[in-house]
Order: structure tokens, then C-alpha cells, then sequence
């Protein structure tokens, strides 16, 4: 069920630049089901910043009650945000959408999670959760470059984990395919979040029977009432069938959305 | 909640606060939410004749104490919503009253004859101020004697009460409200958004798809409250306010200003418990300030004894 | 500063950023905080033919994002502004650019002819945006023949450069602009306030004593930012924009639709060093980003050079 | 001179219900010499709330670089402001406008000073002032209640201290002008500030000879140059003449301006 509460900031650090890692504890959490899904946070109490802005859930830690989230601080209320110190509260409106479906992966196969930027955080708990279903797990995070790249270690602990950025200051120089490439890696399934330009990418290579992305879109209400964050389907791409990045996504099959 | 209780034309509200049109969509993802049979009405998303997607997107910018949209109208047509999303939103105890829009006149007429036809719509809404239209452009809601045509067509094929969206993108809003008066209005709902735009400073291009949008938000509050002031002592059309509202104070102030019952819109999405949430503090305001009925304060601004012709009965 | 250097009719700018008018009185208060002469201009208070006291007090109030103000046009009338306020100014080496304001066109025609034969005076603004005017009302600012008349008769007497203050409240801001442009003017200044009100809740009375006033600050800059993206397309005038102007991503926003200098309102009262800081900012944004010049970025919104008619020569 | 700088909070305390005693430090207060003036403050980094509030200066500490502000905690601005803690900054705007003259008082003369609710602050320094120029002070401040009521001791300190209030529940049941018929109070000079209702009463008093008053108006720049705060002047109380309360005031002789 979707919940609005104010929750507490148990810890908040930067993990590169201008990345930030925020946990957060309160009841919520025990909505929190399924890895990819997102909340829509009101960084203060004021009128403005007016919109809220969503976040994916990183990683969920029921038994505490607490989640962490990854964010980059960019604009005014990211920046705001980041000025949260332990004990101050946040505003969370969530859990939304739907997640990645772990169930896709049988135990015994591999995935592959391919992340770009600020899309690498959702994978972290699906690839936390897939290996403990027995599924094996390959992460190809894309970065600009290596000072705002994260978690490289964190996804290394769950299976072999491939970096690339765009100046070759870590990994493979140049996208997220060409790691693939270099690396001729192969799986089951894909998992993948990040810029749409690197979601097409991937849907060009075919790599994998099945897969499953995750949008992003600008957003008013997150929940599916102000079509602000529509997209054609792949079916019936310039007419009036749709899907909302918030409520119906922001996973979606592969093929699904018109990219 | 008697002291709440508010009478319109075509409607009796258990209270006078209600989503606006474009901001609750059909009512489905809020009824996961809350209770919808608390609010006053439910104003539902514009519905056109055929189903639209509406603009590409981007389609919401931020802006200081605001927002910009350029939905661009999506709805899934006149046949869905007559067929699927008015009868599911009839569950709940709640009037609806049905936002119609169109590209020409006929569209309107032919949206508002079948939807006021729908056992559960209490009333219309007809929205003017759509910049998407392709007939006239924005003439619907800008030209006095175009909007009161319009109004006259839709009056003749309704059998619902006819309120009228005002645009607040005019040089006079009084002469737009009394030819929609002469046109057979029944009341008015005002306002809709400012046009804006916002630039992307990485790109150097709109934030918007569609490049301008409609402003909505508490930045426009003032320009609401000015001309629902300027509109209530120049017609007797009672008026449905709205822009910007987001605290009791602000109810207060369209209330004062010359409003009969209020419409939230932008502030659902900051916080989707606002409408319940408003409707238990408004109660709790007038009890604590010894009001005894919220339509004491219409026109308070203007008139000494804030009576007016719509109230509770 | 070369970068900055801006060239408009009638103007060499040192740089594109200027105090707007009415924000900055005939710039005495403000010269003791810093030296003047690093603005790129000044826009003095509106000067009417007589003095004038202006409204009754409170003049402003405060609003989401943004602020309401019913001066009135207080100014100590033409003789003194050209006698006094202009000469003290002119110790500065900044461009003068003075705010013309009347009831009737002859009024406009008087102050006009008269100030613009000050030495000091490099360009007239016609404030055709003020609520008070007696002939015509609003009209100055709303109806486009009224505007493009009265902007003939000025140019007719006027000595300098003449720039035209546009209204924003207005169905189709390109047909003022337009009609402006048939008039004969040498430039446009947009926007000016929006017309809002505000009630006190405890007195159930508007704020202001004038009851409405403009709407300026934040709150407006989409309003702002649209309206000279659609008339900087649509005329070769120059534009100096404002409207919620208060940090350099304002600025550049301001340029990017079209905008070739801009003036700051409002902020000068949050922050009375807001201009000078703005100069050195904007300066040094450029060289950040490799800007050679800023008239670069006029009109990027729409336009893939960004190049217009009127930049650093 | 008139400064801008973000000065540091040195202690902000609750004194009576809603009223907050503010004491801030910083280079700004080697400007401030006489008492009556004001500073304007912007109570955040943000936008909103988008104006400075004007608030006067209650008492100062050069040798400390401390000055001292009283405050009704009322609208979003000034809530804004009892939030703040000791280390926080604030945004300084001052110090604006001209003061109370106290040479206009003799070393032997009586002063009467007169205040009524948020308009008692600046006459705390007036008086310290007064008396170290060796002007006896009466004090007669009114206030809406008793526990909206501060600084009686405090005043009591440098003088005769009466009280007046609204509803009865501290000193004189009324206004300041009962109290002052009440106990026939008499002096050679008057300095009042306060609501224009008071000042209005306390003029048609004809108590003293010699008086001065400060206003309020609300206000735009602060400094004088946007016309928000003019006032007419008791010679030309409807042509054009006028003062500025930011600029030429807020202190005015009795008589200069039309209340
Ligand atoms: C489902 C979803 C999950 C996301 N997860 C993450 C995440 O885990 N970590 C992370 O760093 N970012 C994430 N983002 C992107 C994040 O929402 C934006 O970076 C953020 O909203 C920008 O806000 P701002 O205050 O920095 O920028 P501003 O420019 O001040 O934002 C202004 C408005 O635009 C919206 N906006 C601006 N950029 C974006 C964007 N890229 N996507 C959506 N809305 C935008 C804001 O939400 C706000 O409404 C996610 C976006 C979506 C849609
Ligand atoms: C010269 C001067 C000295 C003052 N000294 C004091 C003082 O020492 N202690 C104190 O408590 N108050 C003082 N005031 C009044 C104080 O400025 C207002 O109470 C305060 O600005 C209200 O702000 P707010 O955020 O509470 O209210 P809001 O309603 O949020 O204010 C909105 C706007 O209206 C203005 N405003 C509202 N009420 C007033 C008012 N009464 N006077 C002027 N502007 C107003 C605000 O400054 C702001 O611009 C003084 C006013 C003036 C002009
Ligand atoms: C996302 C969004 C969509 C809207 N869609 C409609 C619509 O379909 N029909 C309509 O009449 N008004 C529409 N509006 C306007 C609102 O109903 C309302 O008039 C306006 O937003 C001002 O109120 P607010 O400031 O409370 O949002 C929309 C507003 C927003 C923000
Ligand atoms: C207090 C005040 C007084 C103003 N007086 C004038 C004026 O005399 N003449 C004029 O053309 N505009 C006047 N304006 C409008 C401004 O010049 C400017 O167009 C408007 O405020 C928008 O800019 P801003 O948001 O930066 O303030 C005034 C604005 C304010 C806030
Ligand atoms: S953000 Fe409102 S429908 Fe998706
Ligand atoms: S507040 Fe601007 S002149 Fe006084």
C-alpha cells in the first residue's frame, strides 16, 4: 500500500561527486516488496520546492525498517536534500510503481543487470535478491566517469561486475555495450536502468531472450492521476495507447514502451 | 459538518472542497489513497470526443511557487468515460461534475450532450481556456462573444447545470464572465492556468515538449484571488475557485474574495492527502472561529455580509 | 568586460543588467550601498507630467514566490525629475533611461518631449502597463491600436530612442507587440506585473489600500519567459526582459528566448547588492562556459545561432 | 553606513507567548548608533518568503558586536525566524532609517516613553540611553495581555514602569493613555512607538512639549527607494508632500506626519 510518511534520516554520506547514500528509517519500509520500485520525496516542509522528486529504493533492510536510496545532488531540490543531516525527516511518499520481477530469472540462470549513472542504485537490490534465489548475476555499470562512479565494490561481493565510463577513467572506455562487447557477456535475462539512449542500445543488441527496463520521465503526482509521464507503446507508437512511467512502470518488458 | 454543507446549482456538497479537473484523473489511483466519498465533488480529467494522447513529453516543469503542464489533454474519449470510468467512480458517495472539452464547437456540444446524459454527472465543466484547440485557438476562452456561443450551445444539449472554466490569460475577466453569463452559464469555475514557459539552461531548449505550458500553483494565487474578486461582484453566477490553494488560509482567502466552494489541483501532487485533509481543517477553523456556515465568508472582501445567493439551504 | 558589452538602440551598455524601474527610485538611496556606475543602465522611476503622491498605504504585500505593489506612480513630477533627479544621476557614468507614464496620450506626449531633450537621457520607456490611467483605463496596455497611436505620438517628440513596456495581461502579447512595432518603436521592455490581489484573513479586507496591484518576483518568470520567447520570433525589436529576475540562470534563461539585456525588480529588495553581484556572476559564467559574447545566447531557445539583429558591435 | 551581512545567533529565547528576544552578532553593529533604527532581515537563503521583515533594534552591545531584537513570532517570515538557533545565521540589512534623538532630551529633563505591543523594543536602548545622558525615563507600555507582556523588570531598572492592558490582567485595565491619567504621570519630552491608534491618542494628549514617534509601514526596499512606506505629512495631508517611514522615519517629530 502506498503510505506518506515522515521519515527519520538515520545516515546520510557522499559516495562520489556529488553522489550522496541516504538511509532512511520509519514503517514504511515494510511496504517495500519488490526491488526497482521508487519514492516520491518532498525534500522540506515548504512550498517550494512545489514538486516532489523521485527516488529509488537501493536497498531495503525490512528487519530495521530502514532503506537507503542514491542520489546525485543537481538541482534545487536534490541539493536541498542533501543537506539532510542523521535525525532530520523526510517527507516519502511510497512505495510506486512496480518493480523488476525477480521471478523472470529461474534459480540457476544468469542476469544481467546493466545500469547507467543514477540508474545503477535500483539494481543493487535486485541483484541482492536474485542471488539469493540462486540466480547468478553480472553488473555492467556505466559512469561519466570514474569520480562519480559507486557501489562498484558492493556489486563485485554479488557476481562479476564490469565498469564503463565515458573518459576510460575506470573500466572499459566508452558505453555500456562496449563492456558487453569486450567482454562478450552473455545471459538469460537483463535487468537494466539508466538513460534511454543506453536502454535502446540494449534493446538493439538482443542479448538476451527476455529483459526488462526501467524509465524515467518527469513526474507530477507519481501515482497515476496527472498523465504526466506517459509514453507510447511499441504496438501503437504514434496512437492513443499508453503506459505511466509511475504506476505502470517504471519496468516495463523489453518491447514494450516505445523507447 | 453541516456548517460545510454547500448548495449549487445541480449540486449539494457535503462540503465545498474538491479535486480540480486534470490533477485526480478518473479518481482511481486517489480511491487507493482515501475514501473519495469525504470530498465535496470530484472534478474528472477534460474528456474529449475521441480518446487523445495528449503532448509528448516532457509535459510537467517546476517553476518558483509552481508548476508548468502541457498534458495536452490525454483522455481515453467520450465512450471509455461515459462507459467505464463514470459508472466505476459512481461507487463512491460523491458528485461528479465532468470537464468537456473540444477543438470546435461541435466536439463540446456532442461531449456535453452524452456525458450530462450519464445518470451520475451532476454537472459540467467546460473547459475554455484548452490552448490545443483547433478551431478559433484560444478563442474559446479569450473572445467574450465566441466563449458566449459556446456556452449557449452547450446549455441547449445539457441536462446537467453548465459551470464555465475562465482563462485567466485575458485583459478582462469581468466581460468574459458576463458573456458566459448571457451565454446561459450556470456558474463559473475560475481559474486555469497562466501561460509559461521554462527554459533548460543544459540544452537551451523549453523544458516542455510542447515548449509552453499552463502555470498553476500557489505563484498564481494572487491572480485567481484579484479576479474571482473583480467576477463575483459583476455577475451572480456563483463561483467554484481555485489556483494555488493549498492551506485552510487559502480557502479562506477565495473565500473572502468571492468563491462558493474551492477546487485543489497542484497541491494533490505535493501531498495526496490534501483534500481530506482541508475539508477536517476547515471544519475544525469554523467551530474554533465561531463561524456558522463557510458561505458566511463569500465576498466578505466586498460585501459586508458575505450573504450570497448560493449557500446552504 | 567586453563579453558584456551590449549595444541597443540609443544604448552602449558596459554590460546587459540594469535595475528596473520603480525598483530603484532615481538611483540616490541605492548609490550608497555601491557605485553606480557599474550598471549597465538605470530605469528610473515612472515620471508623470505633475507630482504625484500615489496610493494609500499598505503598497505591498507579500505572495507565494512573489510580491504585490500599488505604488501609484509616486514621483515628484516632470520638472523636478528633469531638474533634479536626472542631473544628480548624471555624476555617474551609467546610461539613463527614463519611465514615462501618464493619464492621456497628451500627457505621455508632454513628458516625453521633455525629458527625452535632457542631455543626460539616452532612451525613453513608455510604461503603457499602469492600472491608473484615467483615459481609456487600461487601454494603453491592452489594446493594440490604442498602443500603437500612443507610441507614434512619442516617437514624434521624442529625442532619443523610445521602448515600449508591454503589459502581461493580455490575451496575445504578439499582437501588442506587433502593434507597437507598426508604431514606430525602437525596442520592447517586458514584462511588467501581473494584476493579483491579496485578503488579510484577520480584517477579511484586500491587503493593498488600493485593493489590487502588480504581481511581481519569481513567481512570474514563466509568464516572462513565454512571452518573449513568442515576440522575440515575431518582431526585430529588441527586448530587454524582466520578470522574477534574481540570479544569473535567470539571466541566461532570459537570453536563451530571446531577451537582449535584462532589467532586475524585485530582487533589489531581498538583496539591494543583486545587481552589481549579477554583473561579476554573469561575467564570470561566461568564461566558465566559453561564451564569447552574451548576445550569443539571445533567442537560443528557438533559434540555432543565436544571433540576432542587436549585439556588441 | 548601511550593511548587508549574515550575521551569527548568539541565543533566541521565548520571553511571553509568541514573542522571541533575538541577539546576533556581527561587524554590523559598529554602525549602530543611535537607538530607533531598525534592521531588515531576510530570514532565509530561499525565495520565499520573498521580503526582508523590519524589525528594530532593542538593544546594543558595541563592545560585544551584539545587538539585541524582541519579536512577535506571527506570520510565515518571522516563524521562520524563532526556528533559528544559537549558530545559525541571518541576513542583516541595516541599519536603516533615523532613530530617536535623545539630545533633543536635557540631562535633568523627564522623558515619558510610551509603547504599545511589538512597539516597546527600540525604547529599551532609548532608555538605557536616556539615562546615561541623565534624562530621568518613565516608562508606560501597553500590551494586549499579561502573557504577551516583557521587559517590565528591565525597564523598571532604569525607571517609573507602568503597565496597561487590553484585558485587565497586568496594571492599568485599558490603554497607555488610561495608565498615564490613571497615575497623572508628566514629563518634559515624549518618545512613543507603537500601533497608530496609540500614537494617534498619545498626540491629541498634548502631554509634553517636544515628541516623537515611531511608525510602521509595511515595507519593499527598506532603503528609501520604492515608495512602499510614504506617509503624508500633517502640512499637505492630502497634496504631495510626504516621508518615507524606511528612510525618513521610521522616527518622526509629533506633528510632522498625518497619522
Ligand atoms: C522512477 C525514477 C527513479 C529515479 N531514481 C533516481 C535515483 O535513484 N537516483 C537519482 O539520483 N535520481 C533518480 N531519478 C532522477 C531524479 O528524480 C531526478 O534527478 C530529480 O528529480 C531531479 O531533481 P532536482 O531537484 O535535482 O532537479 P530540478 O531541476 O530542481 O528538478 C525540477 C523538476 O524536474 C524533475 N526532474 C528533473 N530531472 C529529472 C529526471 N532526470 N527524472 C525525473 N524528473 C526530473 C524533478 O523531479 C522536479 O520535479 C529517478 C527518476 C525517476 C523517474
Ligand atoms: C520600522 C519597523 C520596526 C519594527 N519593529 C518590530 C519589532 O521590533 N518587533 C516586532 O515584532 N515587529 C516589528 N515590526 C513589525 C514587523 O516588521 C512585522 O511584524 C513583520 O514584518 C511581520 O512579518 P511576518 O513574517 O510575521 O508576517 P507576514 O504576514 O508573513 O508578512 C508579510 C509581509 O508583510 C509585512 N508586514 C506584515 N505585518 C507588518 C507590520 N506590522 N509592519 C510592517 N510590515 C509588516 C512583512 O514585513 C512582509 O513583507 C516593525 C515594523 C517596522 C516597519
Ligand atoms: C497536470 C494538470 C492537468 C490539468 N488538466 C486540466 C484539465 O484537463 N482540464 C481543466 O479544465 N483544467 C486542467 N488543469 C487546471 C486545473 O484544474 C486548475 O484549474 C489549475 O491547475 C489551477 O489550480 P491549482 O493551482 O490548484 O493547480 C490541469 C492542471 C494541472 C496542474
Ligand atoms: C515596487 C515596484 C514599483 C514599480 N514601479 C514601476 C514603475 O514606476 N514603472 C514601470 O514601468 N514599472 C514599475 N514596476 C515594474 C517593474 O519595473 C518590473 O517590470 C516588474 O516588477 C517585473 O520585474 P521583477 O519581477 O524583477 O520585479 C514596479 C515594480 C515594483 C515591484
Ligand atoms: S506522474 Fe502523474 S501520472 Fe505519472
Ligand atoms: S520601503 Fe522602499 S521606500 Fe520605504
Amino acid at each position: 500500500m502506498i503510505k506518506k510518511e515522515w521519515m527519520t534520516v538515520l545516515s546520510q554520506k557522499s559516495i562520489a561527486k556529488n553522489i550522496y547514500e541516504l538511509t532512511l528509517e520509519g514503517e514504511l519500509v515494510q511496504e517495500m516488496n519488490e526491488p526497482g520500485r521508487f519514492v516520491h520525496l518532498k525534500v522540506n516542509g515548504q512550498m517550494m520546492p512545489l514538486l516532489r522528486r523521485p527516488i529509488s529504493i537501493a536497498s531495503i533492510d525490512q528487519a530495521n525498517s530502514r532503506f537507503t536510496m542514491i542520489y546525485r545532488a543537481e538541482g534545487e531540490g536534490t541539493k536541498l536534500l542533501a543537506e539532510k543531516k542523521a535525525g532530520d525527516t523526510v517527507d516519502v511518499l511510497g512505495p510506486l510503481g512496480n518493480g523488476f520481477p525477480i521471478e523472470e530469472a529461474q534459480p540457476g540462470e544468469t542476469a544481467i543487470l546493466v545500469g547507467g549513472g543514477i540508474g545503477v542504485p535500483p539494481l543493487y537490490e535486485l541483484s541482492k535478491r536474485l542471488n539469493e534465489r540462486g540466480v547468478k548475476t553480472i553488473h555492467v555499470l556505466g559512469f561519466q566517469s570514474a569520480n562519480v562512479a559507486f557501489y562498484m565494490e558492493k556489486f563485485s561481493e554479488l557476481g562479476e561486475t564490469y565498469a564503463a565510463t565515458v573518459d576510460g577513467t575506470l573500466g572499459t572506455k566508452g558505453f555500456v555495450t562496449d563492456a558487453i562487447h569486450q567482454y562478450n557477456l552473455q545471459a538469460d535475462i537483463l535487468y537494466s536502468c539508466g538513460p534511454v539512449s543506453m536502454l535502446k542500445a540494449l534493446e538493439g543488441l538482443h542479448l538476451t531472450k527476455k529483459g526488462f527496463i526501467s524509465l524515467e520521465e518527469r513526474m507530477g503526482c507519481g501515482i497515476g492521476a496527472c498523465f504526466a509521464c506517459v509514453c507510447h507503446t511499441q504496438n501503437d507508437p504514434t496512437g492513443t495507447e499508453y503506459r505511466k512511467v509511475c504506476s505502470d512502470g517504471p519496468v516495463f518488458p523489453i518491447g514494450e514502451v516505445a523507447l | 459538518m453541516s456548517r460545510l454543507q454547500t448548495k449549487l446549482p445541480g449540486l449539494t456538497l457535503k462540503n465545498p472542497i474538491m479535486p480540480a479537473s486534470g490533477c485526480f484523473g478518473f479518481g482511481r489511483e486517489f480511491s487507493g489513497l482515501y475514501d473519495l466519498s469525504v470530498l465535496g465533488a470530484i472534478m474528472i480529467k477534460a474528456t474529449t470526443e475521441e480518446p487523445r494522447f495528449g503532448n509528448p513529453t516532457p509535459r510537467v516543469a517546476e517553476t518558483p511557487g509552481g508548476m508548468l503542464n502541457a498534458i495536452g489533454l490525454q483522455n481515453p474519449g467520450l465512450e471509455k468515460v461515459v462507459g467505464n470510468e463514470i459508472p466505476w467512480l459512481s461507487q463512491f458517495d460523491v458528485p461528479i461534475i465532468a470537464n468537456v472539452a473540444g477543438s470546435q464547437v461541435e466536439d463540446y456540444v456532442e461531449v456535453a450532450r452524452t456525458i450530462s446524459k450519464s445518470e451520475y454527472v451532476q454537472a459540467l465543466e467546460l473547459n475554455i481556456s484548452c490552448p490545443n484547440v483547433k478551431t478559433g485557438g484560444i478563442a474559446f476562452g479569450t473572445v467574450p462573444e465566441t466563449a458566449k456561443h459556446l456556452t449557449k450551445k452547450v446549455k441547449e444539449v445539457s441536462d446537467v447545470p453548465v459551470y464555465v472554466k475562465l482563462s485567466p490569460n485575458v485583459s478582462n475577466i469581468v466581460e468574459m464572465a458576463k458573456a458566459v453569463e448571457d451565454g446561459g452559464a450556470d456558474g463559473l469555475t475560475m481559474i486555469n492556468t497562466l501561460l509559461g514557459m521554462r527554459i533548460d539552461l543544459k540544452t537551451g531548449k523549453p523544458i516542455l515538449a510542447n515548449r509552453t505550458g499552463g502555470l498553476s500553483g500557489p505563484a498564481i494565487k494572487p491572480v485567481a484571488i484579484r479576479m474571482i474578486y473583480e467576477v463575483s461582484q459583476q455577475t451572480t453566477l456563483p463561483i467554484i475557485g481555485m489556483g494555488g490553494i493549498s492551506t485552510v488560509e487559502d480557502i479562506l482567502e477565495f473565500y473572502m474574495a468571492g468563491a462558493s466552494a474551492v477546487a485543489v489541483g497542484t497541491a494533490n501532487f505535493a501531498n495526496p492527502f490534501i483534500c481530506p485533509e482541508l475539508i477536517e481543517e476547515l471544519d475544525a477553523y469554523l467551530i474554533e472561529h465561531n463561524i456558522d456556515h463557510i458561505s458566511d465568508l463569500t465576498g466578505r472582501s466586498w460585501n459586508k455580509d458575505g450573504k450570497r445567493t448560493y449557500h446552504c439551504s
